[in-house]
């Protein structure tokens, strides 16, 4: 097996060092710093190399490395009173080296086991669920499970609509003008011939209050034939001592 | 392979079949002539016959399987009444949408399953695992859920705020959901 | 009732069972008294052992379940055409890191084994290994995990006293230089 290889399969930063330091026979005790820094970085440069992506981990790892190298070059402090602790600055990575080792061994010792489904097998009957009989006790489940079903659901289900809807407000002043500008040239006009199709409930409305207000100005007179029946528009020519008031506060909408 | 392990073999092969297994099956999977087969049922059948074992081995149209003997029928009823059911989905979702939106309506469940949950609800209720907390304000005054006491106790949970949050879970489930049986994978990758 | 008959019974029931069954529910089932049913299935054991059945009888933490006899796993495999699971390495570490410490944060596993843990851990737990035992009463309120019902089955396991005890390592051993290979190997033989 290549070396490429055998890189690409380590799952951490520790499992890495602690085959790096087995390989090189190191005393785990007095580990030589510079040189497993070297090895180290030499081999994240072949995983790079490789175009494996390198978990930020190991990167992680690589300064603690060198962190801990330029401490060791550091001359110890003579002064004992001094804040800096003069404890191996290896002393923490030991630690963990050898406590990652003992849930190594422990996974391996867990994979020998008689695995269900694996090395052994179960009768495979089909279990009765709740909704079937209501008297019996329920058989235990996680509370994984529950978020589990939860966010299933939330997935199915079409987002609630919680942003807010802004709506573009239609004012009867500016209704008021655009009737104008369209009755120009216009002996008559349908009054569904103002609105869009199909029309939203608002521009209806809007549409029929600036139709009254016209009525109340004196500048359109409207005619119906029958119940239900079409509104005709007939625009009426402008009285030219008044001026059209076409703010909104004039018609009292605010 | 000897007669015996042979025996031991199709055994096993029957005992974990989810239904009738065919001659040419077994054979298949225990990497033996199928002719080596038939006279070893025989003799299994026989065997459970005459030493009175829990089971029996029938001979179907669709090839052969264990059965428990006939006469422990009652037995085998009883036991399956007093074995603790599973959750149907059904109701473990009735029961997240309860434990995580409580207080909620039945048409807040029925809204988010989709589909009518009086069923379930009910059957919650039935358990404990679910209480009606109240009347909701609105029209028609529908009853409200909420989790129970028992409910906690089920989950093992110490209080409401034990419930994990979703965004908790989602923050565990951003990553690759296939870590677990990756060995493989991953190695074919390093691979190429 | 004879002794005879009785094993058959229980025999019949641990056959038709989904699941492990606890000895008071054979008791129940069967309509004899608890005591009477530990020795016998300790005689079926026994029984199943020494006469090379195709599947043995284990203890559980829920009770007893008939398995098939870990030799056959191959043949069994290939009868329900099934690949043989093979667990991740890094979900083995994370399960044993949460088996023998629980209860564990994300943080403590993380920790221990130097890398980002929250796929393997939303693995195990999706494979109900691992549940989710509650939050810990630090700023924060991080989850904490543990073992399920399910790991000890899938281990088959009486209890997690019955785990090997963690061994206290003062050097780098032979042992765990050897891991890398094994499973290299173990993947080669899955592989063919």
């Amino acid at each position: 097996m290549s070396y490429e290889v055998e890189l690409a399969v380590f799952k951490g930063p520790l499992d890495l060092l602690l085959h790096l330091i087995k390989k090189h026979e190191m005393d785990i005790y007095d580990i030589p710093i510079a040189e497993i820094t070297t090895q180290y970085l030499a081999a994240l440069d072949t995983l790079q190399s490789l175009n494996l992506d390198i978990a930020g981990e190991f990167l992680v790892m690589a300064s603690t490395l060198v962190h801990i190298k330029s401490r060791m070059l550091l001359p110890l402090d003579p002064d004992p009173d001094s804040e800096e602790d003069d404890t191996d600055p290896r002393a923490e990575l030991v630690h963990r080296l050898l406590e990652y080792q003992r849930y190594k061994v422990a996974a391996v010792a867990l994979d020998e086991y008689d695995i269900l489904g694996r090395d052994v097998f179960a009768r495979s009957c089909i279990e009765s669920t709740l909704d079937e009989k209501n008297d019996a006790e329920l058989e235990a489940i996680g509370i994984f499970e529950l978020v589990e079903v939860l966010r299933d659901l939330l997935k199915q289900t079409p987002p609630e609509p919680v942003h807010e809807v802004v709506r573009e407000r239609l004012s009867v002043a500016e209704r008021v003008t655009m009737l104008l500008e369209s009755f120009k040239g216009c002996q008559s006009l349908a009054f569904e011939s103002l609105l869009s199709t199909p029309p939203t409930r608002e521009e209806l409305v809007v549409t029929f209050l600036a139709m009254l207000e016209l009525v109340k100005l004196r500048a359109v007179r409207i005619m119906q034939n029958q119940r239900c029946g079409s509104i005709w528009l007939f625009p009426l020519a402008p009285d030219p001592a008044r001026e059209l008031p076409l703010q909104d506060e004039t018609f009292g909408y605010c | 392979m000897d007669t015996a392990e042979l025996k031991s073999i199709l055994e096993a092969l029957l005992f974990a079949a989810p239904g009738p297994v065919r001659l040419e099956q077994l054979a298949l999977a225990a990497e033996v002539d199928p002719g080596l087969i038939a006279p070893l049922l025989t003799e299994l059948a026989e065997e459970y016959r005459r030493t009175g074992r829990g089971f029996v081995l029938v001979a179907l149209a669709e090839g052969y399987q264990l059965r428990t003997r006939p006469e422990h029928a009652e037995m085998v009823r009883r036991l399956q009444s007093s074995r603790p059911v599973r959750m149907s989905r059904a109701a473990l979702e009735a029961l997240a949408i309860i434990a995580y939106r409580q207080p909620v309506t039945r048409a807040d469940i029925d809204y988010l399953r989709g589909v009518d949950s009086g069923g379930v609800v009910k059957s919650l209720l039935d358990k404990r695992l679910v209480r009606i907390v109240g009347k909701k304000d609105i029209p028609g005054r529908p009853l409200i859920y909420g989790t129970s006491r028992e409910f906690l106790e089920f989950f093992g949970l110490q209080s409401l705020d034990d419930l994990p949050t979703l965004k908790e879970f989602t923050e565990l489930t951003k990553e690759s959901e296939t870590l677990l049986f990756d060995f493989e994978a991953g190695l074919d990758e390093g691979r190429t």
